[in-house]
């Protein structure tokens, strides 16, 4: 199957399923599960030709860039969509039995699908594309998705989160877009590729860089911007809070590594680069606070996410101004892989608690393993991951970026490594213990359909198991990354 | 910071202060000749198909862009008909004959202009944007005449007037590719061929976009007892 | 992979996928679990002794891929890790057998026995690990499964003592994770292999590789309970008897030893620790602990908290063993590594049935009870003796070559620690025989006929372990005894 | 176009993102917010506008057409916050008299 066709699947199969779906409200399920199907038929495609042919470029229309837009797909880009594709696979999978449960009319329910075959749509574009200002309207794309997802829950608390993170994401787009303004009138291109090449010191570049990595960082949710993302995760329908923490937040970072690493290169001093650690650690700190006194569940995790994002920044010191930053940049890419499927396990699990119990108040927790011993279970496996116990991917990540931490002799790095496991482990085991407590009459409780529980457990068990695919993400990953492939391996 | 306390207003305004200046600083630092991308652009304006620049980017160099565009309006539709029922304007126009006659008049010119918007973009500025503005307007007349009760009943059509840009889009596209081997390269020749129908399409999801965002929610008439 | 690889890999499965159908059985199948639990740990039994004789005739079993870049998830079997993982084999089985018997009518069986599985399988992981980030990756999945088990009992006090195994274990292993990362950068994969990998960098990385090795000692130190950092061990008594006797005997502690003993062996290498200076502070700390551990044991009332401080010292034999140069205390110390099992495991099945059958938790309580249980207490007794060092029992051989071996290096003092420490054992064990023995039993406890003094899943298991300590003493000159593999390993160690 | 104008126009896009970006930040009403951002978003358009008219001769297309796109982009989502603010409001009337958010 030609690159081209690989690319109408991943685009415009979500895209049509979208308006279908809007069209004939009634098979936005059916709709869905195709585009689940078709995409990741594709990508499993586009993984096999990157990983035989190298870095592939799809040029829409036929126009080279600049004229045209580039499609590129490198090892990342992959990756990326391969996380997609699994996170709305099971959310495809988990959202029908939650919804039928959480809104009343089949009307409400319908609703979901077209925005969130959009969001679909959104990130896959937004993983391929290779032009700023097509980057912008992808961001748009998920953004107005991410919000009208959020705003289903239809509770007061949800839309007035809705309508912060609307805000917080329009004007985050606006300074995006202010800054293609000033490197299109700087450098004449929009291309990434060419940006490399063009793109060099200079106000205008300066303030450009600064724009739009402000506005990337508060879609990234990082810390001191994150202020948006807990109430916003915590208030949506689980499967949406799943695919917000795991997919929608990792957008502004993809786009932010493109920029910095590719696009925008000569201009990350080692002072930025430090100064992104910096905020990450910050977010590590604050995140695992905040979630070790969070009050509900759902908060928790949240809080968690805003953490977890922390561990993200991580790589852009690890990795910049090095002849192998491969190390953090495998390191960090495999852990926000593996964040993302144990985090979405970790929302569907309390989304699972908050549908029997009828509230994810953690004190009131005691005993759920009576009640929903898979759900506890899955729980505990994804936390696993997100504390980094071996063989998780968060484990694999984690090692990797340690190892470059030591290599480079960044200390601190691996200090805050290590402090933010610790705290990790703290909060997830502080959901744990009210696992496990012994009870006298389990909770009042209505049953859970299986789908719901397994779906959750299969992403955990997956998230527990991915350190033992790392090796092969990170040839993967290899594929057109900022660094020759010299020194490769060697964690 | 809050915005309530006068030191939170201060703060803010010297925090745009420092904006203005620093983007002012950047945009002064620009080039400022033109962009050699402009240059190639106009050059290439033979194979696009189309005369009017503007148009040849949007529907052809960028057309990609477009079509994601259309799925923004169309998502943007989908957002807000989930979010209320729209509030129909309590129109009604027995007893004010000059207003009706009015509409019977403005209404086809609408519709006119907008087509000759559309054909015209081809080579002079206009399009299918410009066009669906003036449907849009064609469609909140309507509403404000309280003449629209038909979308009540027909919002089967309704949803699939909405959709049909971006399906005919993506249909485009996809044609494309099997035609050319690559997502929206129009065949050489008929390229504005390609372009009209895309952008009729376009026209009419545009205008009842606006439409729809100007009733701002659903229709109502729908199954869904938790509307 | 040949099917030389299969099998150590058949060793963690037989228990792991045992544990996964447990889980999934439903709570009153009870039947079907017992047969389940018996079956794998049978199965498991049957590899490792094909394991056993393989590496007897040299052969080698190894298997390993590639999942991290450069880093290896390696499996394979050598001498040690055949010692460790044939004992704590041996024990499952019986600690299973025990557990049935004694959690029968207990709540949540299914999440207990799966638990108990996967606490064996990252038990025999740790033993068959050949390398650190295997090693490391089952050290903290023992942390992870042993958890449940400590807490079982979901009483606020249980939940106290999992807060603070937790604790210290999630911190020991963060420590020890940036122990293997350090040492990976200066060396690269390590790989366990006799006489250590450090060799070529004692002279280049001399302060590293010291930081490191205290990292190491501390990361591990955790779970082998090394003073200062035995805390978790004592309020991890509220778990049920068969878990004490699994933390005590098979799993938690045993893992911590046996990786202690691996770091010097097979990381560093007994001559290069020497060489870098680190083996004469272990030695120290080792002997601190000894004395520390027995002595407050002394002034224990309850009976499993004195068992608890008498494994925190009868464990740093084993260190101390590996803390002294020489293949007599080498040899003391791993022989130690399974008849402290053997003994401790005895002692803690003994003091489960006494609570189980009579209601006794206190030394203070258990005036007489040799009457009432003649078996049981029998079993206990000689296990106390072995702990104290009486000869021929297996206690003894482990002390006679740990004095022999610290007289061979000169390390004269650690003669008086072992006098010191023996003359401790008695002190908190004969009177307990004594009480059970001579002193008459309170009124109302009326004497039972033997062979009907407990339910015989309680009764079988103590009396074996008890034959296999005498076995292990008495017996230790034969080839078919620990000693005699233990010596087959030193000699490779040290050997030319 | 001459310099000086040229100039000038650039710095109107500046000077009106900044007041958008004030009020923003001031505004605590939902319009005026959402007003706020629209006017945000013109000063960036301008600034696109004013780049295609650097050239003397024809105008550069490019920016043009994400000028266009970039309308069309912020109608959609301001109508969709007015729907939202209007959903909201309807929540916070029915919090008053207790029940549960219709729409």
């Amino acid at each position: 199957m030609s690159l081209a066709w690989i690319m109408a699947l991943l685009l415009l199969a979500p895209l049509v399923a979208a308006s279908l779906a809007f069209a004939l409200p009634a098979a936005g399920r059916w709709l869905a599960l195709a585009t689940a199907a078709a995409v990741s038929f594709a990508v499993v495609r586009l993984a096999a030709l990157v990983l035989d042919g190298g870095v592939q470029v799809h040029r829409v229309g036929g126009w080279a860039a600049p004229l045209g837009i580039d499609l590129r797909a490198d090892g990342l880009a992959v990756l990326m969509l391969a996380v997609a594709a699994i996170i709305g696979g099971v959310v495809t999978l988990y959202a029908p039995a939650y919804l039928a449960n959480s809104l009343a009319t089949r009307g409400e329910r319908d609703r979901f699908w077209p925005p969130f075959l959009m969001l679909w749509t959104a990130l896959d574009a937004l993983f391929l594309s290779a032009d700023i200002f097509n980057l912008y309207v992808t961001l748009e794309l998920l953004a107005l998705a991410a919000v009208s997802l959020v705003a289903l829950a239809g509770k007061r608390a949800a839309l007035e989160a809705a309508m912060r993170y609307l805000f917080v994401s329009l004007s985050a787009s606006l300074l995006y877009l202010l800054g293609v303004g000033l490197v299109y009138g700087e450098c004449g291109t929009l291309d990434l590729s060419l940006l490399a090449v063009r793109s060099g010191p200079g106000p205008a570049m300066w303030v450009a860089a600064a724009l739009m990595s402000g506005g990337l960082l508060a879609k990234a949710a990082l810390f001191p911007m994150h202020f948006w993302l807990p109430p916003a995760h915590a208030n949506a329908p689980a499967p949406v809070s799943a695919l917000l923490s795991s997919l929608v937040v990792k957008g502004g970072f993809y786009i932010l590594l493109r920029l910095w690493f590719e696009g925008l290169s000569g201009l990350l001093t080692p002072a930025a680069a430090q100064l992104f650690g910096v905020l990450g650690a910050a977010a590590i700190l604050w995140g695992s606070l905040n979630a070790l006194f969070a009050p509900r569940l759902k908060i928790l995790v949240a809080y968690s996410t805003v953490a977890q994002l922390g561990y993200l920044f991580l790589l852009i010191p690890l990795a910049a101004g090095t002849t192998d930053g491969f190390t953090a940049w495998s390191g960090g890419l495999i852990f926000l892989a593996a964040h993302a499927c144990a985090k979405t396990a970790m929302f569907l699990s309390a989304g699972n608690m908050l549908h029997a119990v009828g509230g994810d108040r953690i004190r009131d927790l005691d005993g759920v393993t009576h009640v929903l011993p898979l759900s506890a279970f899955t729980f505990g496996l994804s936390g696993m991951s997100l504390v980094g116990l071996p063989p998780s991917g968060g484990f694999a990540g984690k090692w990797l970026l340690l190892g470059a931490a030591i290599a480079r002799g960044q200390w601190w790095w691996v200090a805050t490594l290590l402090g933010g496991s610790l705290l990790a482990a703290a909060y997830v085991i502080r959901v744990l213990f009210h696992a496990f407590t012994r009870v006298a009459a389990p909770a009042r409780s209505r049953p859970v359909p299986p789908v719901m529980e397994w779906t959750a457990l299969a992403l955990s068990v997956l998230a527990a198991g991915l350190g033992f695919t790392a090796r092969g993400s990170a040839t993967l990953l290899r594929v057109g990354a900022p660094w020759p492939s010299a020194g490769a391996g060697r964690a | 910071m809050s915005a309530r306390t006068k030191a939170g207003r201060v703060a803010i305004g010297a925090l745009s202060l420092g904006l203005l200046g620093t983007l002012v600083w950047a945009v002064l630092a620009l080039p400022r000749g033109p962009s050699e991308l402009a240059g190639r652009a106009i050059r290439r304006l033979p194979e696009s198909g189309v005369t009017n620049p503007v148009t040849a980017v949007l529907l052809n160099y960028r057309a990609y862009d477009t079509l994601l565009e259309l799925a923004v309006l169309l998502l943007a539709v989908a957002g807000v008909w989930a979010l209320r029922r729209g509030d129909w304007p309590p129109g009604d126009l027995r007893g004010r004959p000059l207003v009706l006659s009015l509409l019977r008049f403005v209404l086809p010119v609408l519709m006119l202009t907008a087509g000759y918007l559309l054909w015209i973009g081809a080579f002079a500025p206009g399009g299918a944007f410009q066009g669906g503005a003036m449907l849009g307007g064609a469609a909140v007349l309507v509403l404000l005449a309280g003449m629209a009760g038909g979308a009540r009943r027909h919002t089967g059509v309704l949803r699939a007037g909405l959709a049909l840009g971006v399906l005919v889009f993506a249909g485009a596209a996809v044609a494309a590719a099997a035609l050319t081997g690559e997502i929206l390269r129009f065949p050489t020749g008929d390229a504005g061929l390609w372009i009209l129908g895309i952008e009729a399409a376009a026209l009419v999801s545009i205008g009842l976009t606006l439409g729809a965002l100007y009733l701002g929610g659903r229709p109502g008439a729908e199954d869904d007892a938790g509307g | 992979m040949d099917g030389h690889g299969l099998i150590p890999l058949g060793i963690l499965l037989s228990s792991f996928f045992t544990g996964l159908v447990i889980f999934a059985l439903d709570e009153e199948s009870h039947g079907l679990r017992t047969a389940l639990n018996l079956i794998g740990a049978t199965l498991k039994l049957a590899l490792v002794a094909v394991l056993l004789w393989g590496i007897y005739h040299g052969e080698s079993f190894a298997v390993s891929w590639e999942f991290l870049p450069g880093v290896r998830f390696a499996l394979a079997a050598d001498a040690n890790s055949v010692l460790f993982v044939t004992l704590s084999t041996v024990l499952w089985f019986w600690t299973t057998l025990y557990a049935v018997g004694y959690l029968e009518g207990a709540p949540h069986r299914s999440r207990f026995f799966g638990f108990f599985s996967l606490c064996v399988t990252a038990t025999t992981g740790i033993a068959l690990s050949a390398n650190l980030i295997t090693f490391l990756t089952f050290y903290e999945l023992l942390t992870v499964t042993t958890f449940p088990l400590v807490v079982h009992r979901g009483t606020p006090d249980a939940l106290q003592g999992g807060r603070s195994y937790l604790t210290y274990t999630v911190a020991g292993g963060a420590v020890l994770l940036l122990a293997v990362a350090g040492l990976h950068h200066i060396v690269g994969p390590v790989d366990f292999v006799q006489r250590g990998v450090v060799a070529p960098f004692v002279a280049s990385h001399r302060g590293e590789l010291r930081v490191l090795f205290l990292l190491f000692m501390i990361g591990i130190g955790v779970k082998a309970a090394l003073v200062p950092l035995h805390g978790w061990l004592p309020r991890a008594m509220v778990a049920p008897a068969p878990v004490s006797a699994l933390l005590h005997a098979v799993a938690v502690v045993k893992a911590g030893a046996f990786g202690i003993v691996r770091i010097i062996y097979d990381v560093y290498g007994v001559e290069n620790a020497a060489a870098l200076g680190v083996l004469g502070p272990l030695a120290v700390a080792a002997s601190i602990t000894i004395i520390y551990g027995s002595t407050l044991a002394v002034f224990q009332d309850g009976l499993k908290k004195r068992l608890a401080f008498s494994t925190v010292s009868q464990v740093s034999y084993i260190v101390l063993g590996a803390g002294i140069r020489g293949p007599l205390s080498t040899t003391g110390g791993l022989v130690h590594l399974v008849h402290q099992g053997l003994m401790k495991i005895t002692l803690f099945f003994g003091a489960g049935n006494f609570a189980e059958t009579l209601g006794i938790h206190n030394v203070s309580e258990m005036d007489g009870v040799g009457r009432r249980m003649p078996l049981t207490t029998a079993a206990f007794t000689v296990a106390a003796l072995g702990m104290i060092g009486v000869p021929p029992l297996a206690g003894y051989i482990s002390k006679w070559y740990l004095l022999k071996g610290a007289v061979q290096s000169g390390d004269g003092w650690v003669g008086l620690v072992l006098g010191a420490s023996s003359l401790l054992n008695a002190a908190y064990f004969l009177p307990i025989l004594y009480r059970a023995w001579l002193l008459p039993p309170p009124a109302g406890r009326g004497d039972a006929p033997p062979w009907r003094e407990t339910h015989w899943m309680l009764l079988l298991p103590p009396l074996f372990t008890a034959a296999l300590v005498i076995w292990a003493g008495g017996l230790a000159e034969s080839p078919a005894s620990p000693l005699a593999w233990v010596k087959l390993i030193v000699a490779r160690e040290y050997g030319p | 176009m001459p310099e000086a104008n040229l100039s000038l126009y650039l710095l109107a896009g500046p000077i009106l993102f900044a007041i958008g970006f004030y009020s923003l930040l001031v505004q605590r009403h939902v319009l005026r917010r959402i007003m706020a951002l629209n006017v945000m978003g013109v000063g960036v358009f301008l600034l696109f506008a004013t780049l295609a008219a650097r050239a003397d001769a024809a105008t550069d297309p490019v920016p043009h057409a994400m000028v266009l796109t970039g309308i069309v982009v912020s109608v959609c989502a301001t109508g969709l916050a007015l729907a939202l603010a209007h959903r909201l409001e309807a929540a916070e009337e029915d919090r008053a008299d207790g029940g549960e958010a219709k729409r």
